[in-house]
């Protein structure tokens, strides 16, 4: 299962992007790799770019130069919803269930990128539209499970606990059947022993065989479970490494350990 | 504490549900259809319509009923509000006015499938450009849209101008043709009637089974049912589908279920072209009810009453559009007794329904349950605010 | 505890409602062709309620002034009246039909009101054998269409158009400008006029009924720019009086000249005096009499007739003078029609084998000083 | 084509007469929306009340008699028409606020909902407008007040034609001063209510609560007093709107509102809802270009004009013309 951790295969690979908005540059020719299997920290002060650097990855901002390849297919001009089905999925900071839809009919949706069957299928029943239907179902459930869900499948969304609806972001992440999935701070507003259960969680996704991007904040989260970390400052990069390497980048912690101690309470 | 973990209790109440009562559930569904087609014979007092005949104001309501569910699938279920669904109800019918009578002669039954796909092709070149506006400024170009259908035909020679087009045949009797005096169709049914109770079998009152005429609307009415229950089944069939699930998730967070993989796009359309189509297959049927067309039937008010179908029997549930498009043909008609006050007591009762009922007269399941989950949530925090 | 008591007052309001309805509702009492001798009812179906609710308002006050007459002098007997509000719409119509076809009390019906509800309910009342008498339906085609019961008491387009074509050139008319509503009426009239007048027509354009207002300024640019000495107008006289006013108001000297559908003081008040002034508004009513008017306003709480009320008036006239006569059934009611010949308020009544009534004279009215003089047959 | 451009400044004068009519009706629409984000569909008829009241006062002062008058002698008449509709087109708007709203928007009821209340008020304020012989009747008026609730399905006509005089000449026409009045008039309430809008106590709190109502409310306005204020200064401009149509159109009906409302309504769209400039500038083009349109294409195909106007406008220019909210970002 882990055997994948160790490779070095690029998966995705962010090459001198820059982001402009307006007068504004909120990436300024920023390049880094993901590699297959890894988890990969993208850390960096408010308003580092970060998640400008996360939009533009899952095609909800256009890099205004540079360019975006994930395994070797170019990401310039992609829909939002074909670049998921090309295995790019993300979670939000600010949870973004779908509310009014039960856990798992939220996994379920993201389930539904790769199902084939359409219209007529769904209008006739057809036996393929069944079983596949069924697929979705199994493996909704199953993610659910993984996730310490599952008996929560059928409650609304809105009515889970904060832990829950933050899990169940991750679970329908999942079920898009990614190759990358991306944390947008899953961390936040967990409290310690929370988020040791969350990093065990993280460890056990990329097991099973996924590469990881985690946002994240707390440094002591991000340093216990990634493998390498980029780190942002207004909008460029300032350093790569191991988080070892991180620790002691002097300009790292200039820029941005001073700053975490006080908004990290 | 359960014996039983909630989630096993769950799964055998499921399974229980499933079949234990299968069997009850069909007898009372197969019962409930029977009694919906028998509805017009039965003279039910108080429901029938004293002032108007009863079988014309079913074909009215059953015809809403059918637009309702249509519309639902474009405000409820996709989350767009459509105020120029008149413009496709009026595309059917005229589709079928034009093969069936204007310029060609064919019969209605070839006719009512092309008007369909007519009108989810208009329903596509609407949509294609107008679906990425957001959602408040799609209410008014569908609005414009409906607008400009019905003056382009008020202006178009071709359509039959204002003076519409007339003598658009009924479907084709099945049986003995009718003759003048004679109504033909296969047998006859004889109508009930209360007012000489004990003997209610009227027998001098009778509808010729599908036979098709001017004089008795309930055949139409068992047509336009027929067509309604197949929608209502298509409906469902959908709505338990991914396509269901893609068009709730895109109503809820249009971007996240783009970013979840749903090309949202293309269910919006979907949905606005299957509205579409069932506005269109409304249309048709009324044409042929009503064997003349004109534009000025399909004015922009109309779009109006549509949209309250909708939203009074509350969007989001294909029930609620059945009853709500049935209140909104219903009550005017049965409320005929005040004559120049229906529309008054009309447009008051909208009001008092909004008020009373805001999710409508049948919310969808997830919202009672939301709005269970709310106010327990509001009485936790009373109780937190009382300590 | 808001909610419980806002879903009784809902439910009260919903009793109430279904109580006093079952208080006023009809019930269809017998289903035998013949329900005894007295009880007969003859029914209306128009308009009461909707943009052309006044209109309906007319007739009923034309059919009430005839009934009220009648059943004075026939208290031991009295005939009743049972109005079906389509509100103008052949939309509605078709149910209401159904229902007076249904109570086979009812003998006998004036209207429908408009031409698109006479359409679409002509079929059925023929097949029912159920007299109608129409107070304002004129297109040209529903007399063309075979029914057995269809009549109506005013000339149909094709009479009219010629006619106002000819009065207009007899003044001296020599480019006409020709407008319609869009509507049947207006368009048929218009049509007809057009035909008539052939190449004197320098220019021609529609607009929507009702909805003038938005659109009058860019008509009388149109008028006045096409060089037109006259102008012809299909349509009612909410419509035709603003385009007087307005017209007037620019100055333009020309002759200004419109159907019946604006014979009605209100063509007068919505023009305005000046506006009106020298109008022709040709008609297929005779001038309606003072002892007309005194009736009417006897019967109607002191309303002044209007547009087609005289017309419902002669048509329900038509229908109670075979009550009278004994011819209670609808057959018989039927033939009586078939074969009335008796003079009404607007002209004589007798109708061809179609339906249409036999006298097609055309009038011509002025306005003069505010008023529509009494006006003059065209010849 | 060419008769357009012959006949320019007539056609577009008298666009401009129009097109500030629909505008200053737009303000209601565009105001409402802007705070609450709702459609408010009955607005129409709070206009329809205002033209009545119009009406009424020319009744009261001289009589159901039909006379003409220039513009000059009709003034005094014509100010006080022009307060006292628009009291009663307030006053309507009010009303409605409290009745078919407040209660819905407390309960964080559906938008859709309140849209449903919207049209059942739409109903009810037409056909009360309709009827309101039955209600004379009631009170055993309707002999009193037969000039003002006769014929109630009719046209009801001012009873003084106002005839315009020319002031001077554009091209070849004479522009008169009832188009200038018009025009005039409507611009100056315009800016009115923009000064108010963007220098007032009020016009902070309305603007406050557009952007953000739980941060308003917050900071201590008081948001059902706003809202109310808001249906009020879109009610007033509706009464203003309605004097002015009096003045150049001279008659009314129950139904008028409706279908002057349709127009309005795509004026505050295309403009930018929201946006009280926008609602000006929407206004007028739709005026305009309707009447350029109905001359090159026929007078028949002048709402068509208008409707596919605002799509194009829509497709190339998705938060219309101006952008809409009142200086809201786009989420």
């Amino acid at each position: 299962m882990s055997d994948t951790a160790t490779t070095t295969q690029t998966l995705l690979e962010v090459h001198d992007v820059t982001i402009k908005f307006g007068g504004i540059t909120a990436l300024d020719g920023v390049s880094f790799d993901i590699r297959e299997g890894e988890i990969l920290g993208l850390i960096g002060p408010n308003g580092a770019g970060k998640t400008t650097c996360f939009n533009v990855m899952t095609g909800v901002y256009q890099p205004t130069s540079g360019q975006i390849r994930f395994a070797g297919t170019g990401l310039a001009k992609m829909k939002r919803h074909a670049i998921t089905r090309l295995g790019i999925a993300r979670t939000f900071q600010n949870i973004r269930l779908f509310k009014s839809m039960t856990a798992l009919e939220n996994v379920l949706v993201g389930a539904d990128a790769h199902s084939r069957v359409g219209f007529f299928h769904a209008l006739l029943r057809t036996p393929l539209q069944r079983r596949e239907e069924a697929e979705s179902r199994e493996r909704a459930m199953e993610l659910l499970k993984f996730m310490g869900l599952a008996r929560r499948a059928d409650e609304l969304a809105v009515n889970l606990s904060y832990g829950d609806q933050r899990r169940l972001e991750i679970a329908r992440a999942m079920a898009t059947n990614p190759k990358l999935i991306c944390l947008d701070e899953p961390a936040a507003g967990f409290n310690p022993a929370e988020k040791v259960v969350l990093m065990d969680l993280i460890k056990k996704v990329r097991d099973r065989g996924y590469t990881v991007l985690l946002i994240e904040h707390d440094m002591k989260l991000v340093m216990g479970v990634t493998d390498r970390i980029v780190v942002l400052e207004f909008g460029r990069k300032i350093a790569e490494g191991t988080p070892a390497e991180i620790r002691d980048n002097p300009a790292v912690i200039a820029a941005y350990l001073g700053v975490e101690e006080d908004d990290a309470s | 504490m359960n014996l039983v973990p909630a989630p096993v209790a769950a799964t055998f109440s499921r399974i229980g549900a499933r079949f234990d009562n299968r069997p009850a559930k069909i007898t009372l569904a197969v019962l409930g259809v029977l009694f919906v087609y028998a509805l017009p014979l039965l003279n039910i007092p108080l429901l029938t319509t004293p002032d108007s005949d009863f079988g014309g104001v079913l074909f009215s309501v059953a015809a809403y009923a059918l637009i309702a569910v249509g519309l639902n699938i474009v405000i409820g279920y996709a989350g767009l509000l459509d105020l120029g669904y008149v413009g496709f109800y009026a595309t059917g019918a005229y589709t079928v006015g034009v093969l069936t009578q204007y310029h060609w002669h064919w019969p209605f039954f070839l006719a009512l499938p092309v008007a369909i796909v007519v009108t989810m092709i208009a329903g596509v070149m609407l949509g294609a450009p107008t679906l990425r506006v957001r959602g408040d400024y799609l209410a008014i170009v569908t609005m414009g849209f409906g607008e400009i259908i019905r003056l382009v035909i008020t202006n178009t020679e071709w359509l039959g101008k204002s003076g519409g087009i007339a003598k658009i045949p009924m479907p084709p009797t099945i049986g003995t043709p009718p003759q003048p005096g004679e109504p033909g169709g296969l047998f006859g049914i004889p109508h009930i009637s209360w007012s000489t109770f004990p003997n209610v079998v009227d027998v001098g009152h009778e509808t010729h089974f599908l036979s098709f005429t001017v004089l008795d609307a309930i055949p139409f009415y068992w047509l336009i049912v027929t067509a309604l229950l197949l929608v209502l089944l298509g409906d469902k069939l959908l709505k338990d589908s991914r396509v269901g699930r893609a068009w709730e998730a895109t109503r809820e967070d249009e971007d996240v279920a783009e970013i979840m993989g749903v090309p949202t796009f293309r269910y919006k359309l979907l949905a606005f072209a299957l509205g579409a189509g069932i506005g269109g297959l409304s249309g048709a049927m009324f044409a042929t009810r009503q064997t003349f067309i004109q534009p000025a039937s399909f004015a922009l008010l109309l779009s109006m009453l549509f949209v309250a179908s909708v939203i009074v029997g509350g969007a989001g549930n294909r029930w609620g559009a059945v009853a709500g498009g049935a209140v909104v043909a219903y009550l005017p008609e049965r409320f005929r007794g005040f004559t120049e006050w229906r529309m008054l007591v009309f447009g008051i009762a909208l009001i008092v329904l909004a008020t009373w009922r805001p999710e409508g007269l049948f919310p969808p399941r997830r919202t009672r349950r939301a709005k269970a989950a709310e106010a327990e949530i509001e009485e936790l925090e009373g109780d937190a605010a009382n300590v | 505890m808001t909610f419980s008591s806002k879903a009784v007052t809902g439910l009260m309001l919903a009793g109430l409602a279904t109580a006093s309805l079952s208080a006023c509702g009809t019930t269809d009492s017998s289903k035998n062709a013949d329900g005894g001798k007295c009880g007969y009812k003859i029914g209306f179906l128009g308009a009461q309620t909707g943009p052309n609710g006044n209109l309906g308002l007319n007739m009923t006050g034309g059919i009430k002034t005839a009934l009220d007459a009648y059943n004075k002098d026939h208290a031991d007997c009295k005939v009743s009246l049972v109005i079906k509000d389509s509100q103008g719409s052949q939309d509605q119509a078709p149910p209401l039909a159904k229902s007076l076809i249904d109570d086979s009390k009812i003998i006998g019906v004036v209207g429908p009101g408009f031409s698109g509800e006479s359409a679409a309910t002509g079929d059925a009342f023929s097949q029912a054998g159920l007299v109608t008498v129409s107070p304002s339906a004129t297109n040209v085609d529903l007399t063309k269409n075979g029914w057995k019961t269809f009549h109506r008491v005013l000339a149909n387009d094709d009479a009219q158009g010629p006619a106002a074509a000819k009065y207009l050139q007899q003044q001296g008319a020599k480019k006409v400008f020709v407008l319609d509503d869009s509507e049947d009426y207006g368009t048929g009239l218009a049509g007809a006029v057009k035909k008539a007048l052939g190449s004197a027509v320098v220019g021609t354009d529609s607009y929507e009924k009702d909805k003038i207002a938005d659109v009058v300024s860019g008509l009388v640019t149109k008028i006045k720019g096409s060089g037109a000495d006259s102008v012809f107008v299909g349509g009612y006289y909410g419509d035709s009086g603003l385009l007087a006013k307005k017209l007037r108001q620019a100055a333009w000297k020309g002759i200004f000249e419109s159907g019946d559908g604006s014979e009605d003081p209100g063509f007068v008040d919505q023009a305005g005096a000046a506006g009106a002034e020298g109008a022709i508004l040709t008609a297929a009513a005779a001038p309606a009499t003072a002892d007309f008017t005194s009736k009417y306003e006897a019967a109607n709480g002191g309303k002044a007739p209007g547009l087609y009320s005289a017309e419902a008036y002669d048509a329900a006239t038509a229908l109670l003078n075979g009550i009278d006569s004994g011819a209670t059934t609808r057959s018989a009611l039927l033939d009586y029609v078939n074969s009335y010949d008796k003079p009404g308020v607007t002209k004589q009544i007798k109708f061809t084998k179609t339906g249409e009534v036999t006298t097609q004279t055309i009038y011509a009215y002025t306005v003069k000083d505010g008023k529509i003089q009494p006006g003059t047959p065209i010849k | 084509m060419e008769f357009l451009l012959h006949h320019f400044f007539e056609l577009t004068i008298s666009g401009l007469a129009l097109g500030s009519i629909y505008a200053l009706v737009a303000l209601g629409y565009t105001l409402v929306y802007g705070v609450l984000q709702l459609i408010n569909f009955a607005h129409s008829e709070v206009f329809m009340y205002g033209t009545f009241a119009v009406a009424w006062v020319f009744v009261f002062i001289g009589g159901k008699e039909s006379s003409s008058s220039g513009l000059m002698a009709a003034l005094p008449t014509l100010l006080l028409a022009l307060v006292v509709a628009m009291l009663v087109s307030g006053g309507v708007a009010l009303a409605l606020e409290r009745i078919a709203y407040r209660s819905l928007m407390k309960r964080n009821a559906p938008k859709l909902i309140a849209l449903i209340s919207a049209i059942g008020a739409s109903f009810a304020l037409s056909e009360a407008m309709g009827l309101r012989d039955k209600f004379a009747g009631w009170f055993g008026l309707d002999d009193n007040l037969a000039n003002y609730v006769s014929k109630p399905r009719d046209i009801y006509t001012l009873p003084v034609t106002v005839n315009p005089h020319g002031l001077f000449t554009l091209g070849d026409y004479r522009v008169t001063d009832v188009d200038v009045l018009v025009i005039v008039s409507a611009l100056l309430m315009m800016v009115g209510l923009d000064q108010f809008i963007r220098r007032t106590r009020f016009g902070r709190g309305i603007r406050a609560v557009a952007q953000d109502p739980e941060s308003a409310m917050l900071m201590g306005v008081n948001s059902t007093r706003v809202v109310q204020l808001t249906f009020f200064v879109g009610g007033l401009m509706a009464g203003a709107a309605a004097t002015l149509y009096m003045l150049n159109i001279g008659f009314t009906r129950q139904d008028a509102g409706f279908l002057l409302g349709v127009k309005a309504f795509t004026a505050a769209v295309m403009g930018g809802i929201g946006n009280l400039r926008g609602a000006l500038l929407g206004g007028l083009v739709l005026g305009v270009a309707e009447n350029w349109g109905a001359a090159v294409l026929g007078t028949g195909w002048h709402d068509v004009v208008a409707f596919v106007l605002l799509i194009l406008i829509l497709l190339f220019r998705p938060s219309g013309l101006l952008g809409d909210a009142l200086g809201k970002a786009r989420a």
